[in-house]
């Protein structure tokens, strides 16, 4: 278990955690709104960049299309398969949302498992930060889909007002930026990541302590709400992305990605999404309960991936790849 | 000065965009947003203190006249009724020149 | 339509958590919460340009019914009392579905 | 309890400083301010998304005397004449010790 | 028209079209407030303040001196001319606002000049940002003049505060921090810009371009007012900052600056203000549209300016000096 | 008094000057809200960091644990002393307050007396941060003891919550930031500062200019309000920092310390805090004026150290010190 301790004296971790102490021994301390957000936009901007430069060496060979598309398959069958798992226990609304949820990714799990790696001395390769633009959005449209389906019969008054769906989806504020600086990180190569390097590079660390210090006073707080979502949904907030970074496992390795590729693509669909598809939900099912969705992701799955999700994935990756 | 109705608007902020067209629609001479707000009600605590806007209100405030105030309110309930919060319409007088 | 009472509460904003709880206990319904607020007043400016929130207020608005604002009233006082403020009281139609 | 006029001004942040100024003059016993307020009205849309605080409004409250609030309303008028904006005057009951 | 291709390939450029493109696509990308304000502080601060220190090696010359003098002269001359263009057309009002945002200066054009020609591996001299800091005032006090003038016969009773509009011309916040952080560099000199570069010229470049990103979606979002403006503002909003240009670019020649600082020389005299002239109009000619002046400045001669203009006058430049 | 003006030439004396200079002149520059919070809390995260990563360099030697004790008697017995100076002239409950102002300490001050010895090529150990983060809460609690010890006659009824209080006083955001960025720099060291240096180490003096600006603000603004305050205590803010100033550089004469670190604790137990200790009093002593002991904190004492306390103490440690 000594990987689990050595995760732990990773600042950005050892942050996280100061923010939930802050919160259980009812610290005032809260970094200002809109602080985390700033934070939060600086972290996509400067991911998405870096990934772009070396998207830009690398270009689009086939084995990375390939791999791009094994991540979007994933983002298409996780929320099916949770939809089903949960629409007996928690109702049409939430399953859907939480399907979605799942189905989609957190960056911030990423760019933690980027520093948790970054920290052993391994590297990854630019076209991930693509497959994590890829992944953000389909899983939205999925969930909604899966959502109208079982509905229909219901409620022929209330529809989907779709043009807003798909763009909440695919252009919505992360996802965009995100996008937008792979794009332009590829465009400019070497020369714009030499201009925009000390930001996106040298301060990346720490921005990332501060922004974890927020997620943990956040994750913190909203644990309180957990006892609402009962047993079931806790233990699915853990055992999904459990099975979900089995699958990306295999999948890895019959892609052949080497180690640091494996484990963020496995990190990719471990996680689940607590920024872009809540703000999707409101509008597409607003009858689900974000105290459900949105604290399985925030509370529980992003602790739980960034405390023990990542480093056991790198030890059973570490061992499965010799 | 003029009798006019005073109508507070509270719902989330995702809607601010919705919501404000169709104050517009519904012939608001003008209002006044107020952005941030957190708060409680059936739907729970909204924080304010989360990094999306999911948890966000937005407060607006609309004077007009009586029969703005009831187009408003016609067109207001239906995004209550979706996405939740209130509509309070009070009395005032409007100091204009 | 609905007749309601309106509450608006206006004290220091390191007490908002306590306020927040006091009017919970007192059956509030929901309130709206806008953080950030300037003032002046008996305590002289409250100019939330400073580095710490002591010299920041709050605005909450309640609305309930006549019996809710009185226990309200009755829990805000002491507030008030030690620490500043305002709070009024007003009428108002909620428009409900 | 004490019936009280509540004044509610909205205008131009740029004129905060000599609206302040002016409520303090007519006798004002205490005002709450909320900056960063948006709206529409007049003179088009007032973004506070700007760069500049010129299309950025103010929002003030109020809690006085009949008297005090004419005075106020006085005194605001020329501003919104020359700058825009709405003043409200309703009435509430002051919770008071 | 290679030179036109060339500066879209600077980053700070493609985040300016990312957050145009953001507005048009309907994404809810937005760089939450005070954000973009902060930006625009720190790169007052940090331009001022390498200007500073240069003027500390350099000291003020004659040359420098003169330099100094034209500028204030074309601040002082723009407005002139260009209210008499329009008093016709739109009033006494909107004429005196429009042409002072055209004798005022933008930082940020002047900062995005900078940032291409540094692409293209030549300096400028940090006199020049004494010249903006010189250039930001007077041209709000000759509109306001020139309005009173016109205005004398009608209206004793509408008195301007000329103190009130001194201190919003000379001491607003942005003039003040510029020039503020001018002296400073210059007193401080090599020592303390060993101890602030890592801020102010670090980050500079990254810094530069999530602002642009937001001016981008400020500018696009302006973009729906323009029909409002109607043709003759918007072709003033382009045709008086190519004419102030060429006057510029003759001037340059006159007083024999190299290309650098004929450039940037050029680009103080042909940008437009629309954060210090604003604030000062809304007081002193309240019943100016800001509509139309905030607008031609940051919709249209601001994305002329950056995307067009910058180039095209080096281009000129470069032809003229051989 | 070359040191006076030498000092002077420090870039972030300077901006703190501009600030004021900025009120003066009736500019409306203004950092906006929260960005003085948010560079505030940068400034504890990064000098707590820094502090933790020495620490765990030099371990907590018998020496180092000398100092530390003797902080936190400073920080016990200047409320003391203070208190009884107060009471007979402004009340108990001001006493009191004033007492908790003076007996805890001001991060900043402590920053720039950094920043000032860094300019003279001089360091300090970095458990001095340690002692700064324990000095800066139990003054709060002797000042609320000394209150309820001079009011338990009078008033029964009203009671201190001290759990509240406590938690206000140990647990207070900028405390518990400052201490858990220590114990994680601690734990990290050299790996953990190599992560975040760019950040905490880079841009320090660069962010500590614009917090000092937006402090020179504050001051300034809060200045008007002084002569509420009365000549008894603008001397007492000037006073007894400068008693607490001749016991720090006593007792570290005693202990030993080098130059150095004798005017980083000297520093410490001179400075009188205006972010943790009026958090506290609002709740504990209500009825104490913040207009009084906010005031002569940040606008008097804050002043008076950084422009004239630090260097004098400086020169007289380097003069003692031969
Ligand atoms: N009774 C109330 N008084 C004031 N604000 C309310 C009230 N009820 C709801 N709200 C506001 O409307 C938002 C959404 O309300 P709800 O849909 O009931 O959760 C809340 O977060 C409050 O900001
Ligand atoms: N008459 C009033 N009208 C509106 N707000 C008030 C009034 N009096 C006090 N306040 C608000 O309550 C805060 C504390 O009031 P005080 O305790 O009287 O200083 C002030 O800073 C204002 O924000
Ligand atoms: N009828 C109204 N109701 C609420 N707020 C208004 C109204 N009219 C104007 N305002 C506010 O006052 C500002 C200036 O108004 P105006 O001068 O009419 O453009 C607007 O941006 C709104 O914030
Ligand atoms: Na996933
Ligand atoms: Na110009
Ligand atoms: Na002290």
């Amino acid at each position: 278990m000594s990987f689990l301790a050595d995760n732990l004296l990773n600042p950005p971790l050892l942050f996280f955690i100061l923010g939930m102490a802050a919160v259980l021994v009812k610290s005032d301390l809260e970094l200002p709104q809109p602080f985390p957000k700033i934070l939060s936009l600086y972290l996509l901007f400067a991911i998405g960049f870096k990934g772009g430069v070396e998207l830009s060496h690398s270009g689009v060979t086939p084995r990375i299309a390939m791999v791009l598309g094994a991540a979007v398959m994933m983002a298409l069958v996780v929320p099916v398969y949770s939809f089903f798992l949960l629409r007996g226990r928690v109702g049409v609304d939430n399953a859907a949302a939480i399907a979605a949820t799942y189905g989609s990714i957190s960056a911030v799990t990423f760019i933690t498992a980027g520093a948790f790696l970054n920290a052993t001395g391994i590297g990854y390769s630019g076209y991930l930060v693509a497959a994590m633009a890829l992944m953000e959005s389909p899983a939205i449209v999925v969930g909604v889909l899966l959502y109208r389906m079982a509905r229909r019969e219901r409620s022929a008054a209330e529809k989907t007002d779709w043009p807003a769906l798909l763009r909440d989806s695919f252009f919505n504020g992360s996802v965009f930026l995100l996008t937008g600086s792979l794009l332009i990180g590829a465009a400019t190569g070497e020369k714009g990541w030499e201009a925009v390097s000390p930001l996106t590079d040298g301060l990346f660390k720490g921005v990332l302590c501060l922004f974890l210090l927020d997620m943990g006073i956040v994750a913190a707080r909203r644990l309180g709400v957990i006892r609402k979502a009962g047993l079931f949904l806790a233990g699915f907030s853990v055992g999904v992305p459990l099975v979900n970074a089995a699958l990306a496992i295999g999948l890895s390795r019959l892609m052949g990605l080497d180690r640091g590729d494996a484990l963020m693509f496995t990190v990719l669909c471990a996680s689940a999404s607590y920024i872009a598809v809540p703000a999707a939900m409101r509008l597409a099912v607003p009858k689900a309960n974000p105290s459900y969705y949105v604290t399985m992701a925030l509370a529980l799955t992003f602790p739980f991936n960034v405390l023990v999700g990542i480093p056991i994935c790198f030890a059973v990756i570490s061992r499965l790849w010799g | 000065m003029e009798s006019v109705k005073r109508v507070e608007i509270v719902t989330v902020a995702v809607e601010r965009a919705a919501l404000l067209a169709a104050l517009e629609r519904a012939g608001a001479p003008g209002y006044t947003v107020l952005r941030h707000a957190e708060g409680f009600g059936n739907r729970g605590h909204r924080g304010a203190d989360e990094l999306t806007d999911v948890f966000e209100n937005v407060y607006v405030l609309v004077a007009c006249t009586q029969d703005v105030a009831e187009r408003i309110a016609a067109a207001v309930r239906p995004i209550l009724n979706k996405f939740g919060g209130v509509c309070l319409i009070s009395d005032a007088q409007s100091v204009r020149s």
